[in-house]
Protein backbone atom coordinates (compact mmCIF):
# COMPACT_ATOMS: atom_id res chain seq x y z
CA UNK A 1 0.00 0.00 0.00
CA UNK A 2 1.34 3.10 -0.68
CA UNK A 3 -0.41 6.71 -1.20
CA UNK A 4 2.26 9.91 -2.90
CA UNK A 5 1.03 13.72 -3.37
CA UNK A 6 3.34 15.82 -5.05
CA UNK A 7 4.20 18.18 -7.69
CA UNK A 8 5.72 16.64 -10.10
CA UNK A 9 4.77 14.12 -12.74
CA UNK A 10 5.72 10.85 -12.51
CA UNK A 11 6.73 7.82 -14.62
CA UNK A 12 4.07 5.00 -14.81
CA UNK A 13 6.29 2.49 -16.44
CA UNK A 14 8.52 3.16 -13.33
CA UNK A 15 5.93 3.34 -10.96
CA UNK A 16 3.82 -0.20 -12.36
CA UNK A 17 7.00 -1.74 -12.28
CA UNK A 18 7.62 -0.72 -8.36
CA UNK A 19 3.86 -2.13 -7.81
CA UNK A 20 4.53 -5.53 -9.22
CA UNK A 21 7.58 -6.37 -9.50
CA UNK A 22 8.97 -9.08 -7.18
CA UNK A 23 5.43 -10.29 -6.42
CA UNK A 24 4.52 -13.29 -8.13
CA UNK A 25 1.10 -13.50 -6.66
CA UNK A 26 -0.09 -10.98 -9.09
CA UNK A 27 -2.16 -12.00 -12.01
CA UNK A 28 -4.26 -8.63 -12.38
CA UNK A 29 -2.89 -5.43 -12.24
CA UNK A 30 -5.68 -2.45 -13.17
CA UNK A 31 -4.27 0.92 -13.62
CA UNK A 32 -6.44 4.17 -13.93
CA UNK A 33 -4.29 7.79 -15.59
CA UNK A 34 -6.52 10.80 -15.20
CA UNK A 35 -5.05 13.60 -17.82
CA UNK A 36 -5.65 17.02 -18.28
CA UNK A 37 -8.26 17.24 -21.09
CA UNK A 38 -8.03 20.39 -23.41
CA UNK A 39 -11.87 20.55 -23.24
CA UNK A 40 -14.27 21.19 -20.29
CA UNK A 41 -16.64 18.58 -21.08
CA UNK A 42 -19.74 18.73 -18.79
CA UNK A 43 -23.30 17.89 -19.64
CA UNK A 44 -24.49 20.76 -21.37
CA UNK A 45 -23.25 23.10 -18.96
CA UNK A 46 -20.11 24.82 -20.67
CA UNK A 47 -17.53 23.50 -23.07
CA UNK A 48 -14.47 25.78 -22.86
CA UNK A 49 -11.42 25.69 -24.15
CA UNK A 50 -8.58 25.09 -21.10
CA UNK A 51 -5.28 26.28 -21.23
CA UNK A 52 -3.89 24.82 -17.84
CA UNK A 53 -5.41 23.46 -14.35
CA UNK A 54 -4.32 24.11 -11.02
CA UNK A 55 -4.75 22.20 -8.24
CA UNK A 56 -5.07 22.96 -4.94
CA UNK A 57 -5.05 20.65 -2.00
CA UNK A 58 -4.88 20.52 1.72
CA UNK A 59 -1.64 19.29 2.85
CA UNK A 60 -1.58 16.58 5.34
CA UNK A 61 -5.26 15.85 5.30
CA UNK A 62 -4.38 14.91 1.55
CA UNK A 63 -2.85 12.31 2.47
CA UNK A 64 -4.89 10.91 5.54
CA UNK A 65 -7.80 10.90 3.07
CA UNK A 66 -6.10 9.20 0.20
CA UNK A 67 -4.10 6.23 2.83
CA UNK A 68 -8.18 5.78 4.30
CA UNK A 69 -9.62 5.47 0.49
CA UNK A 70 -6.78 2.97 0.27
CA UNK A 71 -7.43 1.31 2.84
CA UNK A 72 -10.78 0.68 2.67
CA UNK A 73 -10.03 -1.19 -0.80
CA UNK A 74 -8.31 -3.12 0.77
CA UNK A 75 -10.60 -4.39 3.06
CA UNK A 76 -13.15 -5.01 0.76
CA UNK A 77 -10.90 -6.74 -2.16
CA UNK A 78 -8.18 -9.13 -1.75
CA UNK A 79 -5.58 -7.04 -3.19
CA UNK A 80 -1.69 -7.79 -3.21
CA UNK A 81 -1.17 -4.06 -3.91
CA UNK A 82 -2.45 -0.35 -4.36
CA UNK A 83 -1.02 2.98 -5.59
CA UNK A 84 -2.11 6.04 -5.48
CA UNK A 85 -0.01 9.28 -6.50
CA UNK A 86 -1.51 12.78 -7.04
CA UNK A 87 -0.15 15.33 -8.05
CA UNK A 88 -0.95 19.10 -7.07
CA UNK A 89 -0.15 22.84 -9.13
CA UNK A 90 -0.26 24.01 -12.29
CA UNK A 91 -0.91 21.32 -15.08
CA UNK A 92 -1.10 21.63 -18.89
CA UNK A 93 -3.57 19.46 -21.50
CA UNK A 94 -2.05 16.17 -22.04
CA UNK A 95 0.16 15.99 -18.51
CA UNK A 96 -1.21 13.28 -15.93
CA UNK A 97 -3.34 14.17 -12.99
CA UNK A 98 -3.44 11.01 -10.99
CA UNK A 99 -1.93 7.12 -11.14
CA UNK A 100 -4.40 4.51 -9.43
CA UNK A 101 -3.04 1.21 -9.53
CA UNK A 102 -4.17 -2.38 -7.64
CA UNK A 103 -2.83 -5.43 -8.10
CA UNK A 104 -4.79 -8.51 -7.37
CA UNK A 105 -4.55 -12.70 -7.98
CA UNK A 106 -7.79 -12.06 -9.81
CA UNK A 107 -8.50 -9.20 -12.36
CA UNK A 108 -12.18 -8.59 -11.42
CA UNK A 109 -11.02 -7.89 -7.65
CA UNK A 110 -8.45 -5.70 -9.22
CA UNK A 111 -10.85 -3.97 -11.66
CA UNK A 112 -13.30 -3.10 -9.36
CA UNK A 113 -11.24 -1.52 -6.61
CA UNK A 114 -9.33 0.11 -9.18
CA UNK A 115 -12.94 1.71 -9.98
CA UNK A 116 -13.61 2.21 -6.51
CA UNK A 117 -10.25 4.38 -5.74
CA UNK A 118 -10.53 6.61 -8.34
CA UNK A 119 -14.71 7.32 -7.65
CA UNK A 120 -13.95 7.73 -3.76
CA UNK A 121 -10.75 9.78 -4.31
CA UNK A 122 -12.86 12.18 -6.48
CA UNK A 123 -15.32 12.67 -3.43
CA UNK A 124 -13.11 12.21 -0.57
CA UNK A 125 -9.85 13.73 -0.96
CA UNK A 126 -9.08 17.06 -0.48
CA UNK A 127 -8.52 18.60 -3.86
CA UNK A 128 -10.05 21.61 -5.96
CA UNK A 129 -9.59 22.26 -9.81
CA UNK A 130 -8.83 25.49 -11.31
CA UNK A 131 -9.19 26.25 -15.01
CA UNK A 132 -7.47 28.77 -16.85
CA UNK A 133 -9.68 29.71 -19.64
CA UNK A 134 -9.80 32.21 -22.45
CA UNK A 135 -12.61 33.56 -20.45
CA UNK A 136 -10.44 33.82 -17.20
CA UNK A 137 -10.05 31.56 -13.86
CA UNK A 138 -13.09 29.38 -13.15
CA UNK A 139 -13.54 27.17 -10.30
CA UNK A 140 -14.68 23.40 -11.25
CA UNK A 141 -17.91 22.63 -9.77
CA UNK A 142 -18.43 19.22 -8.05
CA UNK A 143 -19.72 17.19 -10.77
CA UNK A 144 -23.21 15.17 -9.61
CA UNK A 145 -22.15 12.41 -11.68
CA UNK A 146 -18.72 11.84 -9.57
CA UNK A 147 -21.21 11.84 -6.27
CA UNK A 148 -23.50 9.14 -7.91
CA UNK A 149 -19.94 6.82 -8.78
CA UNK A 150 -19.14 7.37 -5.43
CA UNK A 151 -22.27 6.72 -3.88
CA UNK A 152 -22.71 3.01 -5.71
CA UNK A 153 -19.90 1.98 -3.16
CA UNK A 154 -21.36 2.88 -0.06
CA UNK A 155 -22.28 -0.03 1.91
CA UNK A 156 -26.25 -0.09 2.40
CA UNK B 1 -7.94 27.88 16.82
CA UNK B 2 -6.56 28.43 13.26
CA UNK B 3 -9.19 28.72 10.82
CA UNK B 4 -8.27 27.33 7.10
CA UNK B 5 -9.95 28.41 3.96
CA UNK B 6 -9.41 26.54 0.89
CA UNK B 7 -10.38 27.14 -3.04
CA UNK B 8 -12.28 30.28 -4.01
CA UNK B 9 -13.49 30.43 -0.32
CA UNK B 10 -9.84 31.52 0.28
CA UNK B 11 -10.40 34.55 -1.92
CA UNK B 12 -13.66 35.35 -1.15
CA UNK B 13 -12.50 35.68 2.79
CA UNK B 14 -9.75 37.26 2.18
CA UNK B 15 -6.94 34.87 3.65
CA UNK B 16 -6.17 31.71 3.45
CA UNK B 17 -6.10 31.27 7.59
CA UNK B 18 -6.44 32.97 10.15
CA UNK B 19 -6.04 32.66 14.40
CA UNK B 20 -9.80 33.16 16.42
CA UNK B 21 -10.94 32.87 19.36
CA UNK B 22 -14.46 32.11 19.46
CA UNK B 23 -16.60 32.96 22.89
CA UNK B 24 -17.90 30.72 24.89
CA UNK B 25 -21.04 28.96 23.48
CA UNK B 26 -19.17 28.14 20.48
CA UNK B 27 -19.73 24.73 20.80
CA UNK B 28 -20.21 22.92 17.24
CA UNK B 29 -18.57 23.37 13.95
CA UNK B 30 -22.22 25.17 13.06
CA UNK B 31 -21.86 27.72 15.52
CA UNK B 32 -18.32 28.71 14.52
CA UNK B 33 -19.81 29.27 11.10
CA UNK B 34 -22.14 31.42 12.89
CA UNK B 35 -19.94 33.57 14.28
CA UNK B 36 -17.18 33.91 11.78
CA UNK B 37 -19.82 35.61 9.50
CA UNK B 38 -19.87 38.83 11.43
CA UNK B 39 -16.08 38.93 11.12
CA UNK B 40 -16.40 40.59 8.07
CA UNK B 41 -18.69 40.80 4.73
CA UNK B 42 -15.91 38.43 2.82
CA UNK B 43 -16.41 35.62 5.81
CA UNK B 44 -20.44 36.29 6.09
CA UNK B 45 -20.20 35.62 1.70
CA UNK B 46 -17.89 32.83 2.00
CA UNK B 47 -20.16 30.95 5.05
CA UNK B 48 -23.62 32.29 3.82
CA UNK B 49 -26.79 29.95 4.82
CA UNK B 50 -27.21 28.15 1.32
CA UNK B 51 -23.31 28.31 0.27
CA UNK B 52 -22.08 24.88 -0.70
CA UNK B 53 -19.02 23.92 1.50
CA UNK B 54 -17.86 21.50 3.50
CA UNK B 55 -15.69 21.79 6.84
CA UNK B 56 -12.68 19.43 8.41
CA UNK B 57 -11.93 19.58 11.76
CA UNK B 58 -8.48 19.05 12.91
CA UNK B 59 -7.76 17.44 9.03
CA UNK B 60 -11.00 15.24 9.24
CA UNK B 61 -14.51 15.74 7.25
CA UNK B 62 -17.03 16.80 10.02
CA UNK B 63 -20.61 17.68 9.77
CA UNK B 64 -21.91 21.09 11.38
CA UNK B 65 -22.67 19.10 14.36
CA UNK B 66 -19.53 18.24 15.08
CA UNK B 67 -18.13 19.29 18.38
CA UNK B 68 -15.63 21.53 18.44
CA UNK B 69 -14.00 20.74 22.08
CA UNK B 70 -10.18 20.19 21.91
CA UNK B 71 -9.86 21.40 18.15
CA UNK B 72 -6.86 23.09 17.16
CA UNK B 73 -7.70 23.53 13.25
CA UNK B 74 -10.64 23.95 11.70
CA UNK B 75 -10.98 24.12 7.88
CA UNK B 76 -13.55 25.47 5.44
CA UNK B 77 -13.68 24.06 1.85
CA UNK B 78 -16.40 24.09 -1.66
CA UNK B 79 -17.20 20.20 -2.43
CA UNK B 80 -13.59 18.12 -3.63
CA UNK B 81 -13.01 17.91 -7.38
CA UNK B 82 -9.81 15.74 -7.55
CA UNK B 83 -9.12 12.54 -9.40
CA UNK C 1 -6.63 1.98 -32.70
CA UNK C 2 -3.83 -0.94 -32.24
CA UNK C 3 -3.09 -4.70 -32.09
CA UNK C 4 0.04 -6.60 -31.08
CA UNK C 5 0.90 -9.79 -30.66
CA UNK C 6 4.52 -10.37 -30.07
CA UNK C 7 6.92 -12.98 -28.40
CA UNK C 8 8.99 -10.36 -26.51
CA UNK C 9 8.00 -8.18 -23.20
CA UNK C 10 6.25 -4.83 -23.78
CA UNK C 11 7.77 -1.31 -22.08
CA UNK C 12 4.47 -0.61 -20.12
CA UNK C 13 5.26 3.03 -19.62
CA UNK C 14 6.44 3.59 -23.28
CA UNK C 15 3.38 1.91 -24.36
CA UNK C 16 0.65 3.88 -22.87
CA UNK C 17 3.10 7.20 -23.50
CA UNK C 18 2.34 6.07 -27.15
CA UNK C 19 -1.25 5.85 -26.77
CA UNK C 20 -1.75 9.22 -25.00
CA UNK C 21 0.95 11.08 -26.15
CA UNK C 22 -0.30 14.22 -28.43
CA UNK C 23 -4.06 13.44 -27.61
CA UNK C 24 -5.34 16.25 -25.63
CA UNK C 25 -9.03 14.91 -25.56
CA UNK C 26 -7.93 11.97 -23.18
CA UNK C 27 -9.33 12.44 -19.63
CA UNK C 28 -9.14 8.89 -17.90
CA UNK C 29 -6.77 6.21 -19.33
CA UNK C 30 -8.23 2.75 -18.21
CA UNK C 31 -4.62 -0.05 -18.34
CA UNK C 32 -5.19 -3.37 -17.60
CA UNK C 33 -1.74 -5.58 -17.02
CA UNK C 34 -2.06 -9.48 -17.07
CA UNK C 35 1.03 -11.57 -15.36
CA UNK C 36 2.04 -14.94 -14.64
CA UNK C 37 0.95 -16.42 -11.22
CA UNK C 38 3.46 -19.05 -9.55
CA UNK C 39 0.07 -20.48 -8.34
CA UNK C 40 -2.87 -21.75 -10.77
CA UNK C 41 -5.77 -20.95 -7.98
CA UNK C 42 -9.11 -21.84 -9.97
CA UNK C 43 -11.91 -22.29 -7.79
CA UNK C 44 -11.32 -26.17 -5.77
CA UNK C 45 -10.09 -27.11 -8.89
CA UNK C 46 -6.43 -27.62 -8.20
CA UNK C 47 -3.72 -25.35 -6.80
CA UNK C 48 -0.13 -26.04 -8.53
CA UNK C 49 2.70 -24.12 -8.30
CA UNK C 50 3.66 -23.14 -11.82
CA UNK C 51 7.12 -22.94 -13.31
CA UNK C 52 6.55 -21.60 -16.80
CA UNK C 53 3.78 -20.87 -19.04
CA UNK C 54 3.92 -21.50 -22.75
CA UNK C 55 1.49 -19.61 -24.31
CA UNK C 56 0.01 -20.75 -27.80
CA UNK C 57 -1.67 -18.86 -30.62
CA UNK C 58 -2.92 -18.86 -33.75
CA UNK C 59 -1.14 -16.69 -36.35
CA UNK C 60 -3.06 -14.81 -38.66
CA UNK C 61 -6.02 -15.61 -37.00
CA UNK C 62 -5.56 -14.03 -33.48
CA UNK C 63 -4.52 -10.92 -35.26
CA UNK C 64 -8.00 -10.92 -37.14
CA UNK C 65 -9.38 -11.95 -33.81
CA UNK C 66 -8.02 -9.04 -31.77
CA UNK C 67 -9.27 -6.46 -33.97
CA UNK C 68 -12.69 -7.26 -34.57
CA UNK C 69 -12.62 -7.23 -30.59
CA UNK C 70 -11.36 -3.38 -30.61
CA UNK C 71 -13.54 -2.10 -33.33
CA UNK C 72 -16.24 -3.60 -32.03
CA UNK C 73 -14.96 -1.35 -28.43
CA UNK C 74 -14.74 1.56 -30.74
CA UNK C 75 -18.32 0.90 -31.28
CA UNK C 76 -20.05 0.74 -28.02
CA UNK C 77 -17.74 3.23 -26.47
CA UNK C 78 -16.70 6.80 -27.59
CA UNK C 79 -13.16 5.73 -27.38
CA UNK C 80 -9.78 7.89 -28.51
CA UNK C 81 -7.61 5.33 -28.48
CA UNK C 82 -7.50 1.27 -27.88
CA UNK C 83 -4.28 -0.80 -27.27
CA UNK C 84 -3.77 -4.68 -27.05
CA UNK C 85 -0.25 -6.29 -26.77
CA UNK C 86 -0.43 -10.00 -26.26
CA UNK C 87 2.38 -12.03 -26.23
CA UNK C 88 3.34 -15.62 -26.92
CA UNK C 89 5.83 -18.43 -26.28
CA UNK C 90 7.40 -19.07 -22.58
CA UNK C 91 7.10 -16.98 -19.71
CA UNK C 92 7.85 -17.79 -16.29
CA UNK C 93 5.76 -15.88 -13.06
CA UNK C 94 5.99 -12.48 -12.96
CA UNK C 95 6.15 -11.78 -16.52
CA UNK C 96 3.70 -9.91 -18.34
CA UNK C 97 1.24 -11.69 -20.37
CA UNK C 98 -0.84 -8.72 -22.09
CA UNK C 99 -1.68 -5.15 -22.21
CA UNK C 100 -5.27 -3.69 -22.89
CA UNK C 101 -5.16 -0.06 -22.98
CA UNK C 102 -8.21 2.62 -23.25
CA UNK C 103 -8.20 6.33 -23.44
CA UNK C 104 -11.56 7.90 -23.54
CA UNK C 105 -12.72 11.91 -22.58
CA UNK C 106 -14.72 9.55 -19.77
CA UNK C 107 -13.33 7.67 -17.06
CA UNK C 108 -16.36 5.37 -17.36
CA UNK C 109 -16.26 4.45 -20.55
CA UNK C 110 -12.61 4.13 -20.51
CA UNK C 111 -12.89 1.59 -17.39
CA UNK C 112 -15.83 -0.21 -19.16
CA UNK C 113 -14.22 -1.00 -22.45
CA UNK C 114 -11.21 -1.67 -20.76
CA UNK C 115 -13.25 -4.48 -18.72
CA UNK C 116 -14.64 -5.70 -22.22
CA UNK C 117 -11.58 -6.38 -24.03
CA UNK C 118 -10.13 -8.21 -21.46
CA UNK C 119 -13.04 -10.43 -21.27
CA UNK C 120 -13.29 -10.76 -24.89
CA UNK C 121 -10.18 -11.53 -26.00
CA UNK C 122 -9.73 -14.47 -22.73
CA UNK C 123 -12.90 -16.11 -24.87
CA UNK C 124 -12.69 -14.75 -28.56
CA UNK C 125 -8.96 -14.82 -29.23
CA UNK C 126 -6.97 -18.12 -30.25
CA UNK C 127 -4.62 -18.71 -27.71
CA UNK C 128 -4.11 -21.45 -25.36
CA UNK C 129 -1.73 -21.84 -22.00
CA UNK C 130 0.20 -24.80 -21.12
CA UNK C 131 1.61 -25.25 -17.67
CA UNK C 132 4.92 -26.26 -16.45
CA UNK C 133 4.38 -27.89 -13.28
CA UNK C 134 6.07 -30.05 -10.94
CA UNK C 135 3.74 -32.33 -11.91
CA UNK C 136 4.32 -32.04 -15.35
CA UNK C 137 2.91 -30.00 -18.30
CA UNK C 138 -0.91 -29.02 -18.31
CA UNK C 139 -3.54 -27.57 -20.79
CA UNK C 140 -5.20 -24.77 -18.82
CA UNK C 141 -8.84 -25.69 -19.14
CA UNK C 142 -11.46 -23.49 -20.39
CA UNK C 143 -12.53 -21.06 -16.75
CA UNK C 144 -16.63 -20.72 -16.99
CA UNK C 145 -15.86 -17.60 -15.18
CA UNK C 146 -14.61 -16.38 -18.53
CA UNK C 147 -17.63 -17.40 -19.82
CA UNK C 148 -19.57 -15.71 -17.95
CA UNK C 149 -17.73 -12.64 -17.88
CA UNK C 150 -17.45 -12.63 -21.94
CA UNK C 151 -21.84 -13.18 -21.84
CA UNK C 152 -22.21 -9.95 -19.74
CA UNK C 153 -20.91 -7.92 -23.02
CA UNK C 154 -23.50 -10.29 -25.22
CA UNK C 155 -26.35 -7.76 -26.94
CA UNK C 156 -29.41 -8.88 -25.40
CA UNK D 1 -7.85 -28.21 -48.27
CA UNK D 2 -5.32 -27.67 -45.10
CA UNK D 3 -6.37 -28.94 -41.71
CA UNK D 4 -4.97 -27.19 -38.59
CA UNK D 5 -4.61 -28.87 -34.78
CA UNK D 6 -4.07 -26.42 -31.80
CA UNK D 7 -2.64 -27.35 -28.36
CA UNK D 8 -3.67 -30.59 -26.70
CA UNK D 9 -4.91 -31.74 -30.48
CA UNK D 10 -2.49 -31.08 -32.80
CA UNK D 11 0.00 -33.69 -30.03
CA UNK D 12 -3.40 -36.45 -29.93
CA UNK D 13 -3.51 -36.14 -33.64
CA UNK D 14 0.27 -36.20 -33.94
CA UNK D 15 0.92 -33.66 -36.69
CA UNK D 16 0.23 -30.13 -36.51
CA UNK D 17 -1.11 -29.57 -39.64
CA UNK D 18 -1.87 -32.01 -42.88
CA UNK D 19 -3.55 -31.73 -46.14
CA UNK D 20 -6.54 -33.59 -46.68
CA UNK D 21 -8.62 -34.49 -49.71
CA UNK D 22 -12.14 -35.51 -48.38
CA UNK D 23 -14.84 -37.20 -50.61
CA UNK D 24 -17.17 -35.86 -52.10
CA UNK D 25 -20.33 -34.97 -49.89
CA UNK D 26 -18.14 -33.57 -46.94
CA UNK D 27 -19.88 -30.20 -47.22
CA UNK D 28 -19.84 -28.91 -44.06
CA UNK D 29 -17.70 -28.69 -40.85
CA UNK D 30 -19.86 -31.40 -39.24
CA UNK D 31 -18.84 -33.33 -41.99
CA UNK D 32 -15.42 -33.25 -42.27
CA UNK D 33 -15.16 -34.08 -38.22
CA UNK D 34 -16.79 -37.08 -39.08
CA UNK D 35 -14.48 -38.35 -41.80
CA UNK D 36 -11.52 -37.27 -40.21
CA UNK D 37 -12.03 -39.55 -36.98
CA UNK D 38 -11.42 -42.59 -39.70
CA UNK D 39 -7.70 -41.49 -40.47
CA UNK D 40 -6.28 -42.68 -36.83
CA UNK D 41 -6.92 -43.50 -33.58
CA UNK D 42 -5.42 -40.21 -32.39
CA UNK D 43 -7.61 -38.62 -34.88
CA UNK D 44 -10.74 -40.24 -33.62
CA UNK D 45 -9.70 -39.37 -29.79
CA UNK D 46 -9.36 -35.63 -30.49
CA UNK D 47 -12.51 -35.22 -32.40
CA UNK D 48 -14.10 -37.61 -30.55
CA UNK D 49 -17.81 -37.01 -30.04
CA UNK D 50 -18.49 -34.74 -27.00
CA UNK D 51 -14.62 -34.00 -26.64
CA UNK D 52 -14.90 -30.07 -26.25
CA UNK D 53 -13.50 -28.56 -29.04
CA UNK D 54 -14.22 -25.73 -31.38
CA UNK D 55 -13.47 -24.89 -35.63
CA UNK D 56 -12.57 -22.35 -37.61
CA UNK D 57 -12.72 -21.87 -41.22
CA UNK D 58 -10.13 -19.69 -43.07
CA UNK D 59 -9.33 -18.00 -39.81
CA UNK D 60 -12.71 -17.05 -38.83
CA UNK D 61 -14.65 -19.00 -35.69
CA UNK D 62 -16.77 -21.70 -36.90
CA UNK D 63 -20.02 -23.71 -36.37
CA UNK D 64 -20.47 -27.41 -37.22
CA UNK D 65 -23.03 -26.85 -39.52
CA UNK D 66 -21.17 -24.45 -41.82
CA UNK D 67 -20.30 -24.98 -45.55
CA UNK D 68 -17.01 -25.74 -46.44
CA UNK D 69 -17.15 -24.76 -50.00
CA UNK D 70 -14.45 -23.03 -51.05
CA UNK D 71 -12.40 -23.76 -47.73
CA UNK D 72 -8.82 -23.51 -47.89
CA UNK D 73 -8.16 -24.24 -44.29
CA UNK D 74 -9.86 -25.74 -41.25
CA UNK D 75 -8.60 -26.04 -37.50
CA UNK D 76 -9.91 -27.78 -34.61
CA UNK D 77 -8.64 -26.60 -31.30
CA UNK D 78 -9.71 -26.49 -27.68
CA UNK D 79 -11.57 -23.80 -25.98
CA UNK D 80 -9.40 -20.01 -25.85
CA UNK D 81 -7.93 -19.83 -22.62
CA UNK D 82 -5.98 -16.56 -22.94
CA UNK D 83 -5.42 -13.01 -21.82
Amino acid sequence: MSVRVQEADFDVGAELARVTDGNKRIGGLAVFVGLVREMHVREGYHRDRIDALTLEHYPGMTETALQEIEAEANRRWPLEATLIVHRYGRMEPGERIVLVAVGSPHREAAFEACEFLVDWLKTKAPFWKLEDTPKGEQWVGAHEGDDAAAARWEKK
Amino acid sequence: MKIRYFAWMKRTVGVPEEEVAPPDGTDTVGDLVVWLRGRSPGHAEALAEGAAFGAAVDQRTATFDVKLAGAREVAFFPPFTGG
